[in-house]
């Protein structure tokens, strides 16, 4: 398909030409905090309107795109008791046409993840919610040219330049203009409606080496092959390693609830009155009360179990039941732990236990 | 399924005229649940009791609502008449929708619609009522009066004559409190003594009561019907069971010091007991001023004792008992002078507002001791005034013991002026006052007898003829305030305002006598926090319902009479003495005592032992117990309600994160779902 | 300093007399550490303690986490004076037994705001606000302190307050609403701030109850500010002000300025500061008939 | 398709009391349509709702040989059981289902089958023991053991009644210790004590069908172990928590397994082949 060259400075006409073309344009930007040493720069993916600034290609967002596709919480439809009736209705499944530029390879590649758990895909039953945002959704990806010090995409087959589930896919280039690679019949509209602002056919090879060179920057470099197959051994569920490495581990769902591919949810009843609404919201396997029978009994009593658990889902149960990757690198987790529980340390730990010993250089330390 | 009944009541036209009850009604009757409803003239009246008795037994109902008047009113009505119909009287609640709707709204429609809202979460909430059983325990009939006053005087006679076993806790030697130190009593002029001590002898010898005087409650445990007092006996140095009370030991005593009871216008002896009419007749050592104690000298009294019973080496005795009651007599003290501009000195310390801070506290002088001698307060002049006072009765001056020829009243000395001292009136000052004048004038035939005063307030019975006769037999009375006293001579210059005539006012007394304020004991706060009862800002204790319960404190057992409730006069003490008695007969004419069970139960499960409930509670009603597993090990603390004691005020609610506390008739689903049926909750 | 307490933790494990210390060690990062539980002499090598040791770690010793439940009878713990305010705080709370635990205490130089600043040094630029006018530098009650400790005079109100709170107070009330309206957006309910901080000691959350309901579990407005203010009130008076709340928080909520602010409102109106005594009782949970308010008494 | 989340209707037609804390509901859908042709399998489940109250997971206790009602059983522990215990005849609850796997009825064809169950777990095996009886010349010997904390526990009284009054059927029931009443003319022993030391089935063309608390299936399969059964010949149930029943919100799984698809029946040998997670 179709490749060219954007001007960095274009991006904001980008914005202008794809709202006038009646998309919801969805950006990264920067969240306004408060001044002082307890602040840091927030950046989040937000409807962006023509004049706003946006950080496209300033690192990686502190949030992902998954609430785009996934809400942290969604009403699934509304009822109201009517003595001993009941009347349900149905939610509105029409999306608005969105568009979401500027997303990173590792987030963009996460959508066919979640896509493997909430459409039909998965044992036939189709989450229309998620479904018919997606139909709705194009993704403007944007390669990483400065990997930070988290990142570990090229551990689980992606890259810095992956354009996995991208629609229309971007890469800056040492000069300062971006490659723009058109992937899908999605991608074919976004460029039409861009069309004034693309010329040529692009630098394919600029593009190829300023991706090589970005992945040379990613330091986590974890071989993660040989950690399904340790997985798939059962007798290693019981392995030492899962409680001592995860005994640090407190048991917030931060890890969780950044990461793009977890999808875990609840649902409860939020009443008012007579009335109320039916509500899907996440929820993290690291939650004491996740697994917690109402006998009282808990499948996963332990906090370490929980991180097993979490760990295993990443690398083995997507794999098993979804057919998809469970983990994209983008390295959210270990930023967000508050106690630095870093999923690459078990990644290397598996690896090490799978006797892989060049899987060890990254981490020396770890003996 | 909760099969629930919803009775709307008219209250004639008190709701209905803003209320469509019928729309009401019907509302309900479309609610999940509702299976009988009824719409009412007067759900309150024996008819519409009996509907809705019948309607509990044929429908087989779970849940009440009645949709009338503050539960306050008709509660107790409803759940008494669901229980004679079989239902548990807590599966009834009120939704009131006259005086929190008809009553404040005009508009028909909006009160409809908030009537509805009310009936409808009362709906809700009644889904999740638990039946309730009232708590029964066992008590202990025996009563305890603290403080030998009038009050404590009455209320123990009555409860005796009643046939309830009653002990007294006074704290100094003998009975009679501040009514022994008055000389007549107005407005009837009859000799103040010759009325209590008849009654100080009926309580010395009756066979239910038992005198613990020069004693004082150290600490109260337990809850109504179950007090447990510790009681310190103050070593009285003497042998009580012993001695006769002859007074061999006080007459033939070399020291004296000055007399408390005499408002320290004369001495008494070292060994003493407070008047001659004392009750109980045992002296007491004041060790504190006794050369033996001191330095181990005379001991002359312990020598002239015929039944040898002074006991130097005597200690202070504890002594805990039992009691189901508690009535709290520990009457007044008057403000002392404590204003410059009358002579007097600085505030004492117990009188300082409570806002001040501890520096500024520690600041204020502790004198209490005026600049002026003749200036004196009421009290002082009904020891000048009685028979059995310094003075025998004769009116004379304390400088000099003359005779005064002029005498200024100063009436609403620190009451009613919140910037200078307290902002109530006192009440009986204006009518000691008026007495006093006539006291003087009957005592000084030529003297003449000048009163400043703000207002009259002679609002009792015979009290405004009273005041008129004080005026009629000479007493002049001066509309003003005076401004200041100073000493000119051997006299006193009054200066004031006459309001009245618009001009000001000098007079050349010879003594002034201040109606200064009636102000709770010095340690009324103090003994409050022993007792575990509420008190207002000036350190009154508080009354349980300013008009429907006035005898009743804020703890259940624990009754009040007399002025530590507030200003009284004599009648008034008597008549609420009385009051706190009946209720403490009442309280005993039971075979158990009956708890509501609207009490703070603890959820163990969830009981993280932080024991905020214990440190919050104000009734002492919540501590640690011990969880056990099978074999007896002790597996956790949770914190435990003693439901004798609870009161059900649910500060515990408020301060457990954890919500492992709730109240019965009152836990968090029953609120939740109240709150989440109101349709405007969460817009 | 670092050296004295490996040593003596090493002597207390190898002596039997603790079960495990509780210390920070290098992080995967070399702008982090991390929490370290050293049950092995051994282990105690790994120890380190500088401006990277951000965590708050008697959160460790709070019992709705599972540590206590493993037996241990004695734990060493190292803790800033901040963190030892903490500890203070649980075993005024009865949530701890002062003889449970063997406190390591050094002098703090301060820590870093968050380990994105970190630099290689802790200077103005990156210090944590809660540092700067810290009186518990020199920790109060420790049973290991390396060298002489000095005297320290504490009397003084503990106002440390971040710069943003006093941004945030002069805000009007609708623009400080949106504020809070805005940055809660981002709020997931990750709970992450509940955590970490050593003073959230119920074993069940009012969040994770259902009978009722009280605080609504989806992340919307309502949810999100119904936790966010339950929190703030269930930590008046026992906030020791670690700031592990915001520290933690992965998407960069000051949720801690709440509880500065209510530290503010409890030490004006009850002269109370939080963590400096095992016996005297937050206000809050006292019940005082010489309350300056009569309507309680 | 419709919203995968959203419920059908049902009318509570009839409510029995089982136990001062359980219940039957007797469930009609009140589309006609789907009444008609609403179609399960035994050992299927449903997801249950009470609107204000949220959705809770039980199996369909009733058998799909009779036709006409759905009914399910349940215990009040949490805010949608205590809800849904509130509710009475002629009352909506919302039902979205059968999800899950079956009861390998045919596999048992000619064989013998014994049902061992304990307290609420009754219902599941309720729903296949109605469908076999329904069936009744195509199986051998049908036992059940069944067992409560104390005869107040025991759920289906009546039912138990009927099937101990039939002749082909053979009914063990029994109390925890302690819990037996004056007139209590069972067992009085745990139930894989009484399976083992009394009962004493035969493994010969056997299969166990095993409901129960986690604790118990672990004991119980020991016990049937011990007396010759192969782990192919012993069924449970697994009743993880559940919330969406479709495999997606993710609280369920056992490893890569999850209940709400791949079971909530597995045999003892794919249960060995699951992480201890359950």
């Amino acid at each position: 398909m179709r490749t060219a060259t954007l001007q960095k400075n274009d991006l904001d006409r980008v914005i202008d030409l794809l709202s006038q073309a009646d998309y919801r344009v969805i950006a990264p930007q920067n969240q306004p905090r408060l001044d002082g040493p307890d602040s840091i720069d927030v950046a989040v993916f937000k409807e962006i309107q023509s004049g706003d600034s946006h950080n496209i290609g300033e690192g990686l967002s502190t949030t992902g795109i998954k609430p785009f596709l996934f809400p942290k919480d969604e009403p699934l439809f509304a009822y109201e008791n009517r003595g001993k009736k009941v009347v349900l209705t149905e939610v509105s499944l029409d999306f608005p046409k969105t568009v979401i530029l500027g997303v990173r390879p590792c987030d963009v590649a996460s959508v066919s993840s979640l896509d493997a758990v909430f459409s039909d895909k998965n044992a036939g039953f189709n989450d229309e919610l998620f479904t018919k945002r997606l139909e709705k959704t194009t993704f403007v990806s944007y390669s990483c040219t400065e990997p930070d010090v988290s990142c570990f995409c090229t551990s689980v087959g992606l890259a810095p330049d992956s354009d996995k589930g991208s629609d229309l896919h971007m890469t800056e280039l040492p000069d300062g203009t971006l490659h723009v690679e058109v992937k899908t019949k999605a991608g074919e509209k976004i460029a039409a409606v861009i069309d004034a602002l693309l010329s040529g056919d692009g630098d394919a090879v600029a593009r190829q080496q300023a991706g090589v060179a970005a992945a040379e920057k990613i330091t986590r470099l974890r071989d993660s092959a040989p950690i399904l197959p340790w997985l798939q051994d059962l007798g290693n569920f019981g392995d030492e390693m899962w409680q001592r490495l995860g005994e640090k581990c407190l048991g917030c769902g931060a890890c969780t609830f950044e990461c793009p591919t977890c999808h875990c949810f609840d649902i409860v009843d939020e009443n008012s009155g007579n009335k109320g609404y039916r509500v899907k919201f996440w929820d993290s396997c690291q939650f004491d009360h996740f697994t917690l029978h109402a006998s009282g009994h808990n499948t996963r009593n332990s906090q370490f179990e929980r991180y097993r658990n979490r760990f295993n889902c990443k690398f083995k149960i997507y794999e098993d039941v979804f057919g998809e990757k469970g983990c994209v690198g983008c390295g959210r987790c270990i930023r967000g732990c508050p106690v630095n529980l870093d999923i690459t340390e078990y990644m290397a730990e598996v690896a090490h236990k799978a006797a892989i010993p060049n899987a060890m250089s990254a981490d020396p330390d770890f003996e | 399924m909760a099969k629930i009944g919803v009775f709307v009541c008219q209250c004639g036209n008190n709701i209905a005229r803003t209320v469509d009850t019928a729309d009401v009604a019907k509302d309900a009757s479309e609610q999940s649940g509702v299976v009988f409803v009824e719409d009412y003239k007067f759900m309150c009246s024996a008819p519409g009791q009996e509907a809705f008795k019948k309607a509990i037994r044929d429908h087989d109902l779970d849940g009440c609502i009645v949709s009338a008047c503050s539960p306050k009113m008709h509660e107790a009505t409803f759940r008494n008449a669901a229980e004679a119909a079989g239902l548990n009287p807590f599966k009834v609640e009120i939704a009131n929708i006259r005086e929190q709707c008809s009553w404040v709204h005009n508009d028909k429609e909006i009160g409809t619609a908030k009537s509805k809202d009310l009936t409808r979460m009362m709906i809700q909430r009644v889904k999740y009522n638990r039946p309730l059983e009232r708590y029964r325990m066992t008590m202990t009939k025996r009563a305890l009066i603290l403080g030998g006053g009038i009050a404590g005087i009455q209320a123990a006679l009555d409860l005796a004559n009643a046939g309830t076993p009653v002990t007294i806790v006074e704290k100094e030697p003998s009975l009679g409190g501040n009514m022994a130190r008055l000389s007549e009593t107005f407005p009837t002029l009859d000799c103040s003594q010759c009325i209590l001590t008849p009654k100080m002898v009926e309580v010395q010898n009756h066979p239910l009561i038992t005198i613990r005087a020069f004693a004082e409650l150290e600490k109260l445990d337990g809850y109504i019907g179950n007090f447990k007092a510790t009681i310190r006996q103050k070593a009285k140095s003497v042998i009580d069971k012993d001695c006769t009370g002859c007074g061999d030991c006080w007459e033939k005593c070399p020291f004296t010091v000055e007399s408390e009871f005499d408002m320290n216008l004369i001495k008494r002896k070292v060994i003493y007991i407070p008047f001659p009419q004392a009750v109980p007749t045992v002296p007491v050592i004041d060790r504190a001023n006794c050369p033996k104690f001191l330095k181990d000298k005379c001991g002359i009294c312990a020598d002239v004792c015929g039944p040898d019973c002074i006991d130097f080496t005597q200690e202070d005795e504890i002594i805990e008992e039992e009691f189901g009651a508690v009535i709290v007599a520990t009457g007044f003290e008057l403000m002392p002078n404590v204003y410059k501009e009358y002579g007097g000195s600085s505030m004492p310390q117990h009188l300082i507002p409570k806002k001040m801070n501890k520096k500024q506290r520690a600041a204020q002088p502790r004198s209490t001791s005026g600049r002026l001698p003749d200036v004196i307060n009421g009290l002082e002049f009904e020891r000048l005034a009685s028979a059995s006072g310094p003075t025998g009765g004769e009116i004379r001056r304390p400088s000099d013991g003359k005779k005064p020829k002029t005498v200024v009243f100063i009436a609403c000395v620190g009451s009613r002026d919140a910037s200078k001292g307290v902002e109530y009136c006192s009440k009986i000052c204006c009518m000691y006052t008026a007495k006093h004048t006539m006291l003087y004038n009957h005592s000084v035939d030529d003297g003449k007898a000048y009163v400043f005063y703000m207002d009259i307030r002679a609002g009792g019975k015979g009290y405004e003829e009273f005041i008129n006769r004080a005026q009629d037999e000479g007493a002049e009375y001066i509309r003003g305030r005076v401004s200041a006293l100073r000493k000119k001579g051997d006299k006193i210059l009054v200066k004031g305002a006459d309001t009245l005539q618009g001009c000001a006012v000098e007079i050349e007394a010879d003594m002034v006598v201040l109606a200064t304020a009636m102000v709770p004991q010095a340690d009324a706060i103090d003994f409050a926090k022993t007792l575990g009862i509420s008190y207002d800002k000036h350190g009154f204790y508080s009354e349980q319902h300013p008009k429907l319960m006035p005898v009743d404190s804020s703890t259940g057992g624990i009754y009040l009479a007399g002025a530590c409730q507030g200003v009284k006069d004599v009648p008034e003490t008597v008549a609420q003495a009385s009051a706190a008695a009946s209720k403490v007969m009442q309280l005993f004419s039971k075979e158990e005592l009956m708890r509501e069970p609207e009490v703070a139960i603890v959820d163990k499960e969830h009981c993280m032992n932080c024991w905020d409930c214990v440190t919050v509670c104000p009734y002492l009603a919540i501590s640690p117990e011990e969880v056990k597993d099978r074999n007896g090990n002790v597996v956790k603390m949770v914190a435990n309600v003693n439901p004798g004691l609870c009161q059900g005020c649910g500060l515990c609610n408020t301060v457990c994160r954890s919500k492992s506390i709730e109240l019965q008739g009152y836990t968090d689903q029953q609120v939740y779902a109240q709150i989440t049926a109101f349709e405007g909750a969460f817009v | 300093m670092i050296e004295q307490i490996r040593e003596k933790a090493r002597e207390l494990l190898e002596s039997g007399e603790l079960d495990v210390v509780i210390g920070y060690a290098e992080g995967s990062d070399p702008t982090r550490t991390t929490p370290i539980f050293c049950r092995k002499p051994e282990d105690t090598d790994k120890l380190v303690l500088d401006g990277r040791c951000v965590n708050t770690l008697p959160a460790y010793l709070n019992k709705r986490h599972e540590y206590p439940k493993k037996g241990w009878k004695k734990t060493g713990i190292i803790g800033k004076g901040c963190d030892i305010r903490a500890i203070t705080q649980l075993i005024a709370e009865n949530q701890l037994k002062r003889d449970e635990v063997y406190i390591f205490g050094a002098e703090c130089e301060g820590v870093v705001a968050h380990p994105e600043k970190w630099d290689g040094s802790l200077h103005e630029g990156n210090c944590a606000s809660k540092c700067s006018a810290c009186d518990v530098k020199i920790p109060l009650d420790t049973d290991f302190y390396p060298g002489e400790k000095p005297e320290v005079d504490r009397s003084g109100p503990y106002m440390v307050s971040a710069p943003a709170l006093a941004t945030l107070v002069k805000m009007d009330d609708e623009d400080r609403f949106a504020f809070w309206r805005d940055d809660f957006d981002r709020c997931f309910k990750c709970y992450a701030c509940r955590e970490v901080c050593p003073h959230c000691s119920c074993n069940i959350c009012i969040t994770d109850r259902t009978m009722p309901s009280w605080v609504d579990q989806a992340a919307h407005t309502k949810g999100v500010f119904g936790w966010h203010l339950t929190r703030a009130m269930h930590l008046v008076g026992r906030c020791t002000g670690c700031g592990e709340c915001t520290r933690a928080c992965p998407v960069n909520i000051q949720v801690d300025l709440f509880n500065q602010k209510m530290k503010e409102v409890i030490q004006e109106s009850f002269d109370y500061k939080s963590g400096y005594s095992m016996e005297v009782k937050p206000p809050l949970i006292t019940y005082n008939t010489d309350d300056q308010e009569t309507y309680i008494r | 398709m419709p919203n995968i989340y959203q419920p059908n209707l049902m009318t509570i037609k009839k409510v029995i009391n089982e136990t001062p804390d359980t219940k039957t509901f007797h469930l009609v859908f009140q589309d006609e349509e789907l009444q008609e042709n609403f179609e399960f399998e035994t050992g299927q489940f449903g997801e249950y709702s009470c609107f204000g109250a949220g959705e809770s997971t039980f199996c369909i206790a009733s058998s799909p040989t009779r036709k006409g009602h759905i009914e399910c059983c349940f215990r009040k522990t949490g805010k949608v059981t205590n809800a849904l215990f509130e509710l009475s005849e002629g009352d909506t609850i919302g039902f979205r289902g059968p999800f899950g796997n079956t009861f390998p009825i045919e596999e048992w064809e000619g064989k013998n089958v014994i049902f061992v169950g304990g307290g609420i777990a009754l219902p599941p095996l309720r729903s296949v023991i109605w469908n076999l009886l329904d069936l009744r010349d195509k199986y051998k010997d049908i036992s059940i053991v069944y067992g409560a904390r104390s005869v107040a526990d025991l759920v289906y009284k009546q039912e138990i009644a009927e099937w101990e009054a039939r002749d082909d059927v053979n009914m063990v029931k029994t109390v925890d210790p302690g819990g037996e009443t004056d007139d209590w003319d069972g067992y009085v022993g745990f139930v894989p004590h009484i399976l083992e030391n009394d009962f004493k089935p035969d493994p010969e063309n056997t299969v166990v069908v095993v409901c129960g608390p986690p604790i118990m299936i672990k004991f119980t399969f020991e016990a049937l172990e011990r007396l010759g059964f192969k782990q192919d010949q012993l069924i449970t149930t697994l009743e993880n928590r559940m919330k969406c029943g479709l495999g997606k919100c993710g609280r369920c799984n056992i490893g890569s397994t999850y209940v709400c698809i791949d079971g909530p029946v597995f045999k003892a040998a794919e249960i060995d082949l699951l992480p201890p997670e359950y």
